[in-house]
């Protein structure tokens, strides 16, 4: 029983996230329209997108096509389970945060493989971009996060996230990892100046590039999802999650709407220029906060 | 197979236009490619041979969709000389207006284009909202929005309607005060002036191999290099202005001239409007009924400066009713054939689409 | 502005006249000189203008002159220190079209020497790529610039016109099957 | 929007939606299809998501619809990159025989529901270059066309109309250009053969 | 039975197996596969309490819970690849001679891991090397097995240097017993534990001693690189952690420096390693040919081995223990999946493959299971142990190998993807229309290894339960702890069951909206986007080399650390020329020269 129900919130917070995320991605459009001087969609504009492709007539370029999509969300709602917002958290003391970051990277392999197969060079050089960047974020904000790891003893999230009520936010901790952990954060979620992966103007929208109807749903219900979990990840891990919902909603949309609203104002970088960039600014910031870590706290351990 | 073939048009988002660049990819680096032009082939050359010189007037402004009114001045430009007949002062001084309007149009259209391989929407929303303000005014001052035929053989079409003259001026009054912030969105906002500056180069050398004209010349050679100073056409020799100019022509300052050709503009329009006198605004070039005009013996060359460079007619008459022969030089036809052939490869592939951009190519007037 | 165009004009003609006897002045318009050349010429006066200055070649153009079994090449080449245009007119026979290149003078006479070729059917000898074609795709007919060819009869062959249904009932127009 | 009963909230146009009836007990299988398609067809107008191809002049006025003097994101229509993902066409203007071929193959990527709209005189009849030997005349035998808009061009409050109207359309389930091409495959396919010719383009690489 | 029968069995099988195949060669090969598949019964049968044996005194052999995973691991790969032995017949002169020496290697690997003797694992040891390379040579020309043996006889100088060094100290030639007495007395301590850790290096390719594994990989015959890459360089691994774990660093000196609770001298190793990790992942990414890229990427997989190793905490030695066998595993599984492929279309370069996943399918699905173990995603095994080693890693605060863990671990699905893309996806060549699934005979070993995989993946308890096992045998305090159907973490707990039941729900949650939607249209590869433009040929619209240009791009730049490489595998070229020039002469005063270079080294270890 105990497990039906665990089970049955982890439903609920992959629920609860994919329609969270929708709703705040149709609002940012509208803030984004509003930066544009323009009114913009209705909020639920997303909800009709995502309907409207899963009725629509699409072509397939084989199994792997479609596999690789169903695993893409597959891994997705698996990961949006495991995530605990504002204290409720489906199963406790498994919300590991390397548990977290590799099932969501199975989301990520399944939509490469699935882009991977449709035959498009213009996919396979998307893919290629979004990995190659992926490398670049990737590695300063999962060391921060270990060094976080190792500063909390603890892995799991909603420890995190209990730990952080009692010693402060970890933004206070590690001021400039914050920095550096949203900038990975507005790589991950692909807004400019790091939507070179997409880059319709380039590649055509790359890895998307034969999507549509229902395969395009499915993608942007797992891209919904992984937004999600990407943000209160962030938010669980630096700003002290919420201990009510409001105050995680709160946190979220903020972060959210001012990474999207600070995307509406860049250009978009090279592909290398991107590269360069995480190497320098943030792989920097990181080590030199670990550092002040050290010194400030006696050591990590 | 170590070379990849990628497609950059007709149907691509980086594309303005409905042509192709075939690229043969290595890696991200572009190793070949070549313009395939003749989407919008629709043999505007053939057409005009059978109009009649007034019935053209109706066909010409389509040859550039992005900047019409250059098409007409050449055209009437061209068969004024040929007829040898001068034109009331007044004409010119509002062909000077609806000509630097229509530069202003072409620039922010392209200022605005940036955002699509830049990624900067942001600027294209704007630039585009301001696009609209200045159709309206020359739909106010010619009854259309895009295809004005206003400039005709002789003159221009109509006088201006009562008024506006301030609605333009006060127009632009408020347009200059927004400027700044468009500066400060385009060419202060570190992620352009990454992607922009010290990319995609064109050398001196380049430009006299090529043949390009207009701003791609002048940022790579240094002197003022334009149609309007070099030979000054309407009265472009009594209003004063200025030509940016520079030696270093990397995709930044290619794009950063074209904001101050905008200003540049927004004061030869307002000098114009002082200087212009008051008076008839066309004559007859030949007498008669217009679309029975015969036009002397002859052939001509007449050019303006377009937006993108020296825009061109070469204008035939056998003394009939028809051209005989009227043959275009689009101002990018450069660069947009022998400058992709030779100089779009050896650019990264991320690059390709801006290197289109920031050259000016227009489609439209290369296939005609 | 014609007198400050004169001390451009006067030495130009003078070389010119000096240089190639048989080069003759078309006509002399204020800031456009149109010289007549011979195919043989031709190399030679653009050599000459190009290292004079006219660095620029603007547009080759032709003219098919069906009644004289003709087409005119156009080289039009340009100043931009002086401001002065020279137009070269030469005249080449219209049965057998042919004219030497000039891309080994100007680089951009490339595409426009081949845009002549597919609208006129021009062959420029030592341009090979001038052969391929360019805007038209799987062209089934003669050059369609040559004043030979009609384009509304080529039209009226290939395409389908709309027939308009003279009887316009409440729903409207035009009929939408096929004529 | 009128707020109606239920399932009108779906059909604001209503003269379709008298004939249905729903039955009170059993529903069966074909008339769920159908009732569903109702619903889908309100979200097919609603998300309208346009393939960014600009096959001639009057795509100059479209950047200002997609911008923020007209903002068609309004009606939830948004430029798409590829046509796979895309629901309209748009045929801006006149289509030249060498545009033609490729907007068929690319009419044909496009995934079923799908729309065209053809802009200005130039697709109905061939307009201004009715004798150009390079342009065609008419549109409608290759391509289902949904909805022409007017003008040369059309304006953008003409075309924010035409889409308005085109939405109007699809909600009552009568843009069914798409089922026409489905039905009518053979004869579009014979037109198409007459005018563009079997398609095999070789570009001057030799492919 | 006892180890000593398995052993001489084996042994015997292999003469006999030559014997066979100088007259049927087929049957030569059916004979490995029952020989080899014989003594995995037995092995698995017989558990880690097999008996032991002592031959002549010298010869001693006992099994050890160590022992027994590592026979079952390198068994089960040796048997299972037996099957590509009867598909993919090996050049004709050599057809005899080729199983013989696979199954003395494989005797020899199973003396190696039950020794008790230094000298008979040594011995067992040169027979391993000796055996495989001339397997190696069987394959394509080049200068790889020179290379393999001239860098694995350093490794093997230094490892019987080290023995005789313990042997000269402690008087004992004992596995166990000698390391624990070097750990009593620190003395020569240091020179055994360094000697022995690079002897062991050099076996799993960890830089610098890499060098051997992408030309040695690449040259192999396509049969047996699976074996080499999977199996053989687990051997290293072995001594490495016998060593780590009886000889620990931290008794090497009095009072040695700390770096965060760590020995300094372990802290270097553990940079190497992850140095290891980075040049693997960054090399991997720029190759070419399918067979280099995974010799690379195991060079970087060694990497995380040999960090849990050196850490020395029950996750993370448990962590080493799992990633070794996912290792094995996944590893195999590409290297077979390579042959298949080369079997099938006649190369392993990548930008002459593709699409070959409308071909294979079911090789596409072994080779997926692998390459997703190999990244470390669940529900693969290898996600398990990646996840032990960084839990290790994030308690003990280790930033900079951390870094490199990291590094490598999202590099690994830069260079998966490539091969992934450019040999399965994308666009298939038109010569390559015909190509057919792979024979039975393949596929049954693909699937084998990866449903061990995933199995293991989703259900690793009893895996990690015995690594438990093997910490305790190696003397450790406290051991990796499961309690039901979570595996205790240092700061976190791992559900693999759960993680999978997860995505098990997301999957049918997805598959249910997938079938609800409308059907879609299956089309043709070359009917994609194209903007509109025409192409006909396939080879043209794939995208396969330079693949990651613009990160290549970016360490394009860095030293010339392939210079100092390329000076290096010129050295060890040099030496395996001359080791040819000394042991392949006719000369018999050459060796002599030999002998008495032996013996010098002798009496030097003696003054020591």
């Amino acid at each position: 029983m105990n497990a039906l129900q665990s089970i049955g919130t982890g439903l609920g917070m992959a629920l609860f996230g994919w329609l969270l995320q929708t709703t705040i991605s149709g609002v940012t459009r509208k803030v984004i329209a509003r930066i544009q001087k323009r009114r913009g969609p209705v909020w639920y504009q997303n909800f009709r997108d995502i309907m409207k492709l899963l009725n629509k007539r699409s072509v397939t370029h084989g199994w792997a096509f479609d596999f690789g999509l169903l695993v893409a969300l597959a891994g997705a709602i698996g990961t949006a389970m495991f995530m605990p917002v504002a204290g409720i958290v489906a199963f406790k003391g498994f919300d590991n945060f390397f548990m977290i970051i590799y099932l969501a990277a199975l989301g990520v392999f399944g939509r490469a493989l699935s882009s991977g197969s449709s035959g498009n060079p213009l996919a396979t050089i998307g893919v290629m971009r979004g990995l190659t960047q992926n490398i670049g974020y990737k590695v300063p904000y999962m060391l921060l996060v270990i060094a976080l790891i190792s500063y909390y003893r603890t892995s799991s999230i909603s420890e995190i996230v209990e730990l952080q009520r009692v010693s402060g936010w970890s933004v206070l901790v590690m001021p400039l990892g914050f920095v550096v952990a949203f900038i990975s954060l507005h790589g991950m979620l692909g807004k400019k100046p790091f939507d070179t992966y997409l880059a319709p103007a380039e590649i055509a929208s790359g890895p998307l590039v034969e999507y549509g109807g229902k395969q395009l749903g499915i993608l942007m219900i797992a891209h919904e999802l992984s937004v999600f979990i990407e943000v209160s990840l962030f938010v669980n891990l630096f700003l002290g999650g919420g201990a009510t919902l409001p105050e995680f909603l709160l946190k979220y949309a903020f972060i959210y709407i001012l990474s999207s609203s600070l995307g509406a104002v860049m250009g978009r970088f090279r592909i290398e220029q991107v590269v360069r960039f995480y190497y320098k600014v943030p792989i920097a910031l990181t080590i030199v906060q670990i550092l002040m870590l050290a010194v400030m706290r006696g050591g990590v351990r | 197979m170590s070379e990849v073939k990628l497609f950059f048009g007709p149907q691509h988002p980086g594309m303005h236009g409905n042509a192709s660049v075939h690229l043969y990819v290595e890696g991200d680096l572009v190793k070949k490619a070549r313009l395939v032009p003749g989407m919008l082939h629709r043999g505007f050359e053939k057409s005009m041979e059978n109009h009649t010189w007034m019935g053209n007037l109706a066909l010409i402004p389509r040859v550039c969709v992005a900047e019409p009114d250059i098409n007409e001045m050449v055209f009437a430009q061209g068969l004024e000389t040929i007829a040898e007949v001068e034109i009331p002062e007044r004409a010119h001084y509002i062909r000077m207006v609806i000509m630097e309007m229509t530069r202003i149009l072409a620039h922010m259209m392209s200022l605005g284009a940036l955002a699509s391989p830049t990624g900067l929407y942001t600027a294209n929303q704007w630039m585009q909202a301001d696009r609209n303000n200045i159709q309206d005014l020359f739909e106010a001052i010619t009854g259309h929005r895009i295809y004005h035929m206003y400039i005709v053989p002789g003159g221009v079409r109509k006088e201006l309607p009562q008024g506006i003259e301030t609605r333009i001026l006060d127009f632009f009054t408020e347009f200059e005060r927004r400027m700044p912030e468009y500066h400060a969105l385009i060419f202060e906002n570190p992620t352009i002036q990454a992607r922009l500056k010290d990319n995609i180069m064109l050398p001196e050398f380049v430009v006299w191999e090529l043949g390009v004209t207009g701003i791609g010349m002048r940022s790579a050679v240094g002197k003022p290099y334009d149609v309007r100073k070099v030979t000054p056409y309407a009265r472009y020799d009594k209003v004063d202005f200025e030509v940016p100019v520079a030696t270093y022509s990397d995709a930044y300052t290619r794009s950063v001239m074209k904001y101050y050709e905008i200003k540049e503009s927004i004061r030869i329009i307002r000098q114009a409007f002082d200087m212009m006198p008051q008076g008839k605004v066309n004559v007859k070039i030949a007498p008669g009924n217009a679309l029975k005009w015969t036009l002397p013996k002859g052939q001509t060359y007449s050019a303006v400066e377009s937006a993108r460079g020296e825009f061109g007619y070469y204008i035939v008459s056998d003394g009939k009713t028809q051209p005989y022969r009227i043959a275009v030089r689009g101002a990018s036809f450069p660069q947009g054939f022998l400058g992709v052939e030779r100089y779009m490869p050896g650019v990264r592939l991320d690059d390709a689409p801006l290197w289109y951009d920031t050259m000016g190519i227009c489609t439209p007037e290369i296939d005609r | 502005m014609t007198n400050s165009m004169n001390n451009v004009k006067a030495p130009l003609l003078a070389q010119i006249g000096a240089l190639f006897p048989e080069v003759r002045l078309k006509k002399d318009r204020d800031r456009e000189i149109t010289f007549e050349v011979q195919p043989r010429d031709l190399h030679q006066v653009l050599t000459y203008l190009k290292n004079a200055g006219w660095r620029q070649l603007s547009m080759i153009s032709c003219v098919d002159w069906i009644e004289d079994g003709q087409f005119e090449l156009v080289y039009n080449v340009f100043d931009w220190t002086q401001g002065l245009r020279v137009l070269l007119s030469m005249k080449i026979d219209r049965g057998e079209a042919q004219a030497m290149t000039i891309i080994n003078l100007f680089d951009g006479a490339m595409y426009y020497e081949r845009e002549i070729h597919e609208f006129f059917g021009v062959v420029f000898l030592g341009n090979e790529d001038a052969l391929k074609s360019l805007f038209l795709e799987r062209w089934d007919d003669i050059p369609p610039l040559r004043k030979d060819f009609d384009s509304r009869a080529y039209s009226d062959k290939k395409y389908v016109k709309r027939f308009y249904d003279p009887v316009y009932g409440p729903q409207g127009g035009a009929s939408f099957e096929r004529s | 929007m009128p707020k109606k009963e239920r399932p009108s909230r779906f059909h604001p146009v209503s003269h379709t939606m008298q004939t249905v009836e729903v039955p009170t007990e059993k529903i069966s299988p074909q008339e769920q299809a159908e009732a569903w398609e109702k619903i889908a067809h309100y979200f097919r107008a609603n998300s309208l998501w346009m393939l960014n191809y600009c096959t001639g002049c009057c795509a100059i006025e479209l950047p200002l619809v997609m911008t923020s003097q007209y903002d068609m994101e309004r009606l939830g229509m948004m430029p798409m990159a590829t046509p796979r993902q895309a629901d309209i066409l748009l045929v801006t203007g006149y289509a030249s025989l060498k545009t033609l071929r490729r907007l068929i193959y690319t009419y044909e990527q496009m995934g079923t529901p799908k729309y065209v709209v053809a802009f200005g005189p130039c697709a109905v009849n061939g307009g201004i270059y009715h004798d150009a030997y390079a342009v065609l005349n008419r549109l409608d035998l290759y391509l289902p066309v949904d909805l022409y808009i007017a003008g040369c061009m059309p304006k953008p409050e003409a075309v924010m109309n035409g889409f308005k109207r085109l939405i109007e359309l699809i909600e009552s389930g009568q843009a069914t250009g798409w089922k026409d091409y489905e039905r009518r495959f053979d004869w579009y396919k014979s037109n198409q053969l007459e005018a563009v010719g079997e398609v095999y383009i070789h570009d001057e690489f030799h492919e | 039975m006892n180890i000593i029968h398995l052993i001489l069995g084996l042994f015997l099988a292999g003469i006999a197996a030559y014997g066979i195949g100088r007259l049927k060669p087929a049957a030569a090969s059916w004979l490995t596969l029952a020989a080899s598949w014989a003594a995995l019964l037995i092995l698995f049968l017989g558990g880690d309490t097999l008996a032991g044996g002592n031959a002549w005194g010298l010869l001693a052999f006992k099994m050890t819970p160590l022992g027994w995973f590592f026979s079952m691991t390198l068994l089960f790969v040796y048997s299972t690849n037996t099957f590509f032995n009867l598909s993919v017949p090996a050049a004709p002169t050599r057809q005899a001679a080729y199983p013989m020496l696979y199954l003395i290697s494989l005797a020899s690997t199973i003396g190696v891991f039950s020794a008790e003797n230094w000298l008979a694992l040594f011995i067992f040891w040169e027979i391993v090397l000796w055996s495989s390379t001339f397997m190696i040579g069987f394959g394509k020309p080049g200068r790889g097995s020179i290379i393999y043996f001239g860098m694995s006889l350093l490794g093997s100088f230094m490892m019987l240097f080290a023995i005789l060094v313990m042997g000269t100290a402690y008087q004992t030639f004992e596995v166990k017993g000698a390391l624990m007495a070097a750990a009593q007395s620190p003395g020569p301590a240091l020179l055994v534990f360094l000697l022995m850790l690079f002897s062991a290096m050099v076996k799993l390719g960890i830089t610098p001693f890499h060098i051997w594994m992408p030309e040695a990989y690449h040259e192999a015959p396509d049969h047996f690189a699976p074996v080499l890459a999977g199996g053989l360089s687990k051997l290293g691994a072995f001594t490495a952690l016998m060593v780590t774990s009886f000889l620990p660093a931290s008794t090497l000196m009095a009072q040695p420096w700390q770096v965060r609770g760590l020995p300094l001298l372990t802290y270097i190793l553990l940079t190497v390693s992850a140095v290891s990790i980075v040049i693997g992942t960054l090399m991997a990414i720029k190759q070419e040919d399918a067979k280099k890229l995974l010799a690379y990427s195991s060079v970087a997989n060694s990497g995380y081995i040999m960090i849990g190793m050196l850490m020395g905490t029950p996750m993370s030695v448990s962590g080493a223990l799992v990633h070794l066998l996912a290792h094995a595993l996944a590893t195999t599984v590409t290297f077979m999946v390579m042959a298949a492929v080369a079997r099938q279309t006649g190369t392993t370069r990548m930008d002459e493959l593709g699409g070959l996943l409308h071909r294979m399918p079911i090789t596409f699905l072994a080779f997926l299971t692998a390459i997703l173990s190999l990244v470390g995603l669940p529900p693969m095994l290898g996600f398990v142990s990646k996840w032990l080693i960084l839990q290790s890693l994030a308690s003990q605060g280790l930033f900079l190998v951390a870094a490199a863990a990291i590094f490598g671990s999202i590099g690994s699905l830069l260079y998966a993807f490539r091969i992934l893309s450019t040999v399965f996806l994308g666009q298939l060549k038109p010569k390559h229309r015909q190509v057919r699934e792979a024979p039975a005979v393949l596929l049954i070993p693909l699937l084998l290894l990866s449903g061990v995989t995933l199995v293991l993946g989703i259900y690793p308890y009893g895996l990690v339960q015995y690594t438990a096992k093997i910490e305790n045998s190696l003397g450790f305090a406290d051991t990796v702890q499961i309690t039901g159907l979570s595996i205790q973490g240092n700061n976190g707990n791992l559900n693999a069951l759960l993680i999978m039941g997860a995505f098990a729900i997301g999957f049918l949650i997805a598959l249910g909206i997938f079938l609800k939607a409308p059907k879609s249209r299956k089309v043709d590869l070359m009917d994609t986007y194209t903007g509109g433009e025409f192409i006909y040929s396939p080879e043209l619209y794939s995208y396969s080399t330079n693949f990651f240009a613009p990160l290549e791009r970016v360490y394009a730049g860095l030293p010339e650390i392939s210079r100092l490489y390329e000076a290096l595998a010129n050295r060890v070229r040099d030496l395996g020329t001359l080791v040819q020039y000394l042991f392949f002469s006719p000369l018999p005063s050459r060796t002599a020269l030999l002998i008495s270079v032996v013996t010098i080294l002798l009496i030097w270890g003696e003054a020591i």
